[in-house]
């Protein structure tokens, strides 16, 4: 009755009759864990007819540290650092949602100096991890220069976080309550002047690839998802929308200030490369909007409206949350059991998990360059999906 | 196939249901009770033997319409002896979302698989098969996602024990 | 370089004339051997750097710095670090194949330098031939990445030497097409004749826009055999991880990398030997005194001067366009570079026989 | 071939569950009509395109100070970090060189990963309990801030030095605290009320940086010989 259970090398198989005129002979070549376009340790198992890819077969768990059962030994406040380490381009929101998870489940309110901060800095993040992918994506397409542009320009944006929280990277800014620290004194003034820069730079991304002939002959009706199957692979984000379905929880369930902004949803028609490509790319400019409507309209008030030192005890239930990350949505299940002030069982549903799948249904048929192309477009960060 | 104007007999007095789908939900033939821990988000929970009737509703009755799987993930009861299953369901046409609850026996946990509804469960399920170990009837490709083919023991499970793992008062060496 | 040249030189022609005996020969042809080798590690190396230094700017780094003053001699202490490496064999390679494959490659990039015309006395080989010997030697050196890859045993390896078959063997086509219309309107294939009958002009701006295609296609088809970016396929190392020398390390990869600098040297040098006028300072046919001034500045710093205006578009190119995909790069050959290379033929030989180009002399 | 350009995106508004969204979709060019002339714009527009990405390229090669590179080793004098920047843990000391951590291990319980380890001791003179070693793990720390966040004496706080890379590991498990005795205000508060200030500040004992029992912290391992108590480095 129950299905068998089975292993890779039940998996790795030939199909019996390749779908191929000529009397080819299908391989199995492994690309990763260490492969310069898997950015990490993210295996794909590609069945390959000559160039032509007839299967990809994720194999997971090179980067799995059990962060939900990590998770269960450690309290609330505690847990909030683990998930800088996922998605580690997207830390903030990653803190956002269990943050906001907690405040939700014991019911406790924010002023809206912490929603603007919030608000302000999850932008700055979009943009900073868009700026890394815009880069990685040259590089995977063979153009070396942006990638380098990419972190360098990514590097104004950083510097404001250095600023403010001190850390560049993982940041554990985004506490239950409130945000770690206040504003640096210089901070709107410096993101001022990084915004301004990053507006000139994406001119420039636009000039140096967007317009580029050979991007758009490896972009341009390659890797195609239709609207049906990214949503039925679960596939949310960026790739979503670029399928055409404009699904942005910012817009759909705003949190924070998102209510308060002004600005578009960048969606595709086609959901090829070249559409997640854009999106992306407007996801940008629509979030240096955000910030620039923000920036100004900071309100005073306390930056940390629970103390830390606290035990947080959560009511027995179930929680839900989920926000809008760089590379999709981030769900976070909350399972607590009413008396300790640790998680009885936390669940991340993490967006690189669900939109890794979706690479298979993109790429059968194409050539190992589109897949490279597709694995870049859809900026999968592997420890995410392994957690 | 609401059958909302058609009320179950055996149908116990629910304190005022908070949501007009659960509402319609109970109503309906798949022995379904509302889930009262399931915070903010409406929830439902539901015997194992009607999970795929009611999940194939869920996704196919046009007012519903809950088209996409977001997580699917379990949670380790070993008071009760069960462990919890918990989809949750999002419509990206309506908005709406539902966390759909399901235990099932611990000492032998097994459920029909999804795969046909949301091709996206395959891999969810996967990894709620190797962190629970809950069997899924019908997966096509029951494997370990994350863990090693040979790992042995379901780590998500509370009473899951191993040779490295550290007590927290205990500074590891 | 151009000092290791004229030694080889020397060294062949004391060996060919045996007159200062059978030791002699022995210590002069030892000198030359040292000396050819010393000249490609050093050209090699020069052009790594420059490459890098080049690179680095367009990105807005610095690029090396730490060795040497800016970064001089980083390519010095990269070349012992290769030298001193562990020699990798895999297992299961074909040895005899994995050692021929990098000397083969290195052969053929050595052969292809001996007839580069750098001035006319600075010219080691005049062949008569010499176009099609470039021709047939470029070709050679094919065989070592196809050898290199296979010999590896390993599917990224094969991949990337079964896309550098293709890839080669198409865009050998068109540039053999380039040879034959520079070949047309010099009259010769001897390549100081070449130079020679640039002595009123270069071709590139006598022979009206036929030269210029036939340059630009030379210089796109040689980048794709040269197998620099954009038509990086066989290498493509975020595709194939390093494609056809994923396997070699050390002396062998060095062995690689030499020869793929030095090609990109002996290409460019072609180039500005065949449509740029070689070591010819620049000549308008009649303007005596233009002439003179021009002529003032010797060869060797005009065959310099041109090479490496052609290598720094090269490295321009190189650091700023993605990489083609392997059907799109086969279109681009079969379907745009070879119908132009055709006509351009054709219309070259209509323009010699009418000799409709600028200043033609003596015909 | 299509008629290239990655122009501006079209603006519409679309409902997605139930909100009003406005989109700005992706541009996709229009398809090359046929005949030869069209053939040749787009291959004009397409040499045009990489000609713009070669000019991006050639401005930074020719304008000037484009270098974003620092020189890090030798710009060690000018470099200065964030005043915020989380380098390594130091225990803050008030103007009398005495320390204002009384052991209370706050930071010891916040702490997620069981990188500080904190050993208290009674002091026979006021018996109040107070710090014997501060034992910080740089190896397992996550420099999260959750320690210097939950402080209540404001003991703690983040240097500004970066270069924590050793070739010991043992060397990464250290102990922040140059001596053991009483916090800084207990010290003060019993020279002002005059409680037996002397032999209050005659309890403190130094305490080595390494080789404090803890695993790791400079012990001896099997063939490895344990390092000095004296600093191998500089806080």
């Amino acid at each position: 009755m129950t299905a068998p259970i089975r292993t890779l090398d039940d998996r790795i198989r030939p199909s019996d009759t390749p779908d191929s005129p000529l009397d080819t002979q299908e391989y199995f070549i492994n690309m990763g864990p260490q492969h310069p376009a898997t950015h990490g340790v993210l295996r794909l198992m590609l069945k390959l007819d000559g160039e032509t890819i007839r299967e990809v077969i994720p194999v997971l768990g090179y980067i799995h540290r059990g962060i939900e059962k990590m998770g269960e030994a450690m309290t609330y406040r505690q847990f909030v650092h683990l998930t800088d380490r996922i998605d580690y381009l997207s830390a903030l929101v990653n803190n956002w949602v269990v943050a906001r998870g907690v405040e939700v489940a014991t019911g406790t309110e924010t002023n809206d100096r912490i929603e603007y901060i919030r608000t302000i800095f999850a932008e700055i993040e979009r943009i900073q991890s868009h700026m890394l992918w815009w880069g990685v994506l040259g590089m995977d397409l063979g153009a070396f220069t942006p990638f380098l542009y990419g972190f360098r320009d990514r590097e104004t944006l950083t510097d404001i976080f250095e600023e403010t929280i001190g850390c560049r990277l993982t940041m554990n800014y985004i506490q239950p309550g409130g945000v770690m620290h206040d504003l640096h004194p210089n901070f709107v003034k410096r993101t001022k002047a990084a915004l301004a820069y990053s507006k000139s730079k994406l001119h420039e991304y636009e000039e140096l690839l967007s317009g580029n002939v050979i991007l758009q002959e490896r972009t341009r009706d390659v890797g195609i998802l239709s609207a049906e199957d990214a949503v039925a692979l679960g596939v949310t984000g960026p790739p979503l929308r670029a399928s055409g379905v404009a699904y942005d929880l910012r817009k759909v369930e705003p949190y924070g200030v998102y209510d308060r902004v002004d600005f578009r949803t960048a969606v595709g028609s086609v959901g090829d490369c070249w559409d997640r490509y854009w999106v992306r790319v407007e996801e940008m400019r629509q979030s240096i909007h955000i910030v620039e409507q923000l920036i100004d309209n900071i309100p005073e008030g306390k930056t940390m409206l629970m103390k830390p030192a606290k035990k947080i005890v959560i009511p027995e239930g179930v929680y839900y949350n989920q926000m809008e990350t760089a590379r999709g949505i981030l769900g976070m299940v909350l399972v607590s059991d009413g008396t300790s002030d640790k998680p009885y069982r936390i669940h991340l549903r993490s967006p690189n998990f669900n939109n890794l799948w979706a690479l298979d249904a993109m790429s059968r048929g194409g050539r190992l360059g589109d897949l490279v192309a597709n694995v870049s477009s859809l900026d999968l960060v592997v420890p995410d999906i392994d957690r | 196939m609401t059958d909302a104007d058609v009320p179950s007999p055996d149908e116990p007095a629910e304190p005022t249901p908070r949501n007009p789908l659960i509402e319609a939900l109970i109503a309906s033939s798949y022995g379904v009770t509302d889930d009262p821990l399931s915070g903010s988000n409406p929830g439902v929970r539901v015997p194992v033997e009607n999970l795929y009737d009611l999940l194939a509703h869920l996704r196919s009755e046009p007012s519903l319409a809950f088209n996409c799987l977001l997580s699917h993930t379990a949670v380790d009861r070993p008071a009760d002896g069960t462990i919890e299953l918990l989809y949750v369901l999002q419509s990206l046409s309506t908005g709406q979302r539902l966390l759909v609850t399901c235990p099932v026996n611990r000492d032998n946990a097994s459920a029909p698989t999804v795969c046909g509804l949301w091709p996206i469960a395959e891999w969810q399920e996967r990894e709620v098969f190797d962190l629970f170990g809950v069997t899924y009837e019908k997966h096509p490709d029951l494997r370990r996602v994350f863990l090693d083919d040979d790992w042995r023991g379901y780590p998500l499970r509370k009473d899951y024990q191993d040779d490295f793992m550290l007590t927290p008062d205990e500074p590891k060496q | 370089m151009s000092a290791a040249i004229v030694l080889l030189t020397l060294a062949e022609r004391a060996a060919a004339s045996l007159e200062v005996g059978i030791w002699g020969t022995a210590a002069w042809l030892a000198v030359a051997i040292v000396a050819a080798i010393g000249s490609m590690s050093l050209l090699g190396m020069a052009l790594v750097l420059i490459e890098r230094k080049v690179a680095a700017r367009f990105q807005s780094r610095l690029g090396p710095m730490r060795v040497g003053p800016h970064g001089l001699f980083q390519t010095v202490a990269d070349s012992i670090k290769l030298l001193i490496k562990e020699d990798i064999i895999p297992e299961q390679a074909d040895r005899i194949l994995f050692f021929l494959a990098p000397t083969f490659s290195l052969i053929a990039t050595l052969l292809a330098l001996v007839i580069v015309p750098v001035s006319p006395t600075l010219h080691l080989v005049d062949l008569n031939i010499g176009v099609v010997f470039f021709a047939a030697v470029s070709g050679f050196g094919v065989l070592g990445i196809l050898l290199g890859g296979w010999s590896s045993n390993n599917k990224w390896s094969l991949l990337g030497a079964m896309r550098a078959g293709a890839q080669f063997i198409s865009y050998e086509l068109s540039l053999t097409l380039c040879l034959i219309v520079a070949v047309l309107f010099a009259g010769s294939l001897q390549l100081s004749e070449v130079v020679a009958s640039q002595a009123d002009g270069w071709w590139i701006w006598r022979g009206h826009v036929v030269t210029i295609v036939a340059f630009v296609v030379f210089i796109i088809a040689s980048t794709a055999e040269l197998n620099r970016p954009p038509f990086d396929l066989p290498e493509a190392e975020s595709e194939l991880t390093g494609g056809f020398h994923t396997e070699f390390s050390g002396l062998r990869f060095a062995f690689f990398f030499l020869a793929e600098f030095i090609n990109m040297f002996v290409a460019s040098a072609l180039a500005a030997t065949l449509f740029l006028g070689g070591w010819m300072p620049f000549q308008v046919g009649g303007w005596d005194t233009f002439n003179s001034v021009m002529a003032i500045i010797p060869g060797p710093i005009w065959f310099a001067g041109k090479v490496a205006v052609i290598i720094f578009i090269s490295m321009w190119v190189r650091w700023t366009f993605p990489r083609l995909r392997v059907d799109q790069l086969m279109r681009l050959e079969w379907k745009f570079l070879l119908p132009i290379g055709i006509a351009n033929v054709l219309i070259a030989a209509v323009i010699i026989l009418s000799g409709l180009y600028f200043f033609p002399v003596g015909n | 071939m299509n008629v290239f350009g990655s122009g501006p995106g079209i603006e519409r508004r679309v409902n997605v569950a139930n909100n009003d969204v406005d989109v700005i979709v992706a541009p996709r060019g229009s398809s090359r009509p046929p005949g030869i002339i069209s053939w040749f714009r787009s291959v004009a527009i397409a040499i045009r395109s990489l000609l713009t990405g070669m000019r991006v390229t050639a401005g930074y090669l020719f304008g000037r100070d484009k270098v974003v590179t620092q020189q890090y080793p030798e710009n060690r004098e000018t470099l200065e970090m964030n005043e915020r920047f989380r380098g390594r843990l130091k225990l803050t000391h008030d103007d009398n060189g005495y320390m204002n951590c009384n052991g209370c291990k706050f930071c010891e319980i916040a702490c997620p990963n069981q990188s500080i380890i904190i050993k208290d001791r009674r002091n026979p003179v006021n018996d109040k309990s107070e710090l014997d070693q501060f034992i910080w793990r740089l190896d397992t720390c996550t420099f999260c801030n959750a320690c210097i966040q939950v402080c209540p004496h404001d003991a703690l706080e983040w240097g500004q030095d970066f270069e924590g890379a050793v070739y010991d590991r043992r060397l990464l498990v250290y102990t922040l605290n140059s001596y053991a005795g009483p916090q800084a205000r207990l010290i003060e508060r019993a020279i002002k009320k005059d409680e037996q200030p002397e032999e209050l500040k005659a309890t403190i004992e130094p305490r080595s940086r390494y080789g404090t029992g803890v695993p790791l912290a400079g012990d001896e391992l099997p063939g490895v010989p344990a390092l000095g108590g004296e600093d191998k480095e500089s806080t």
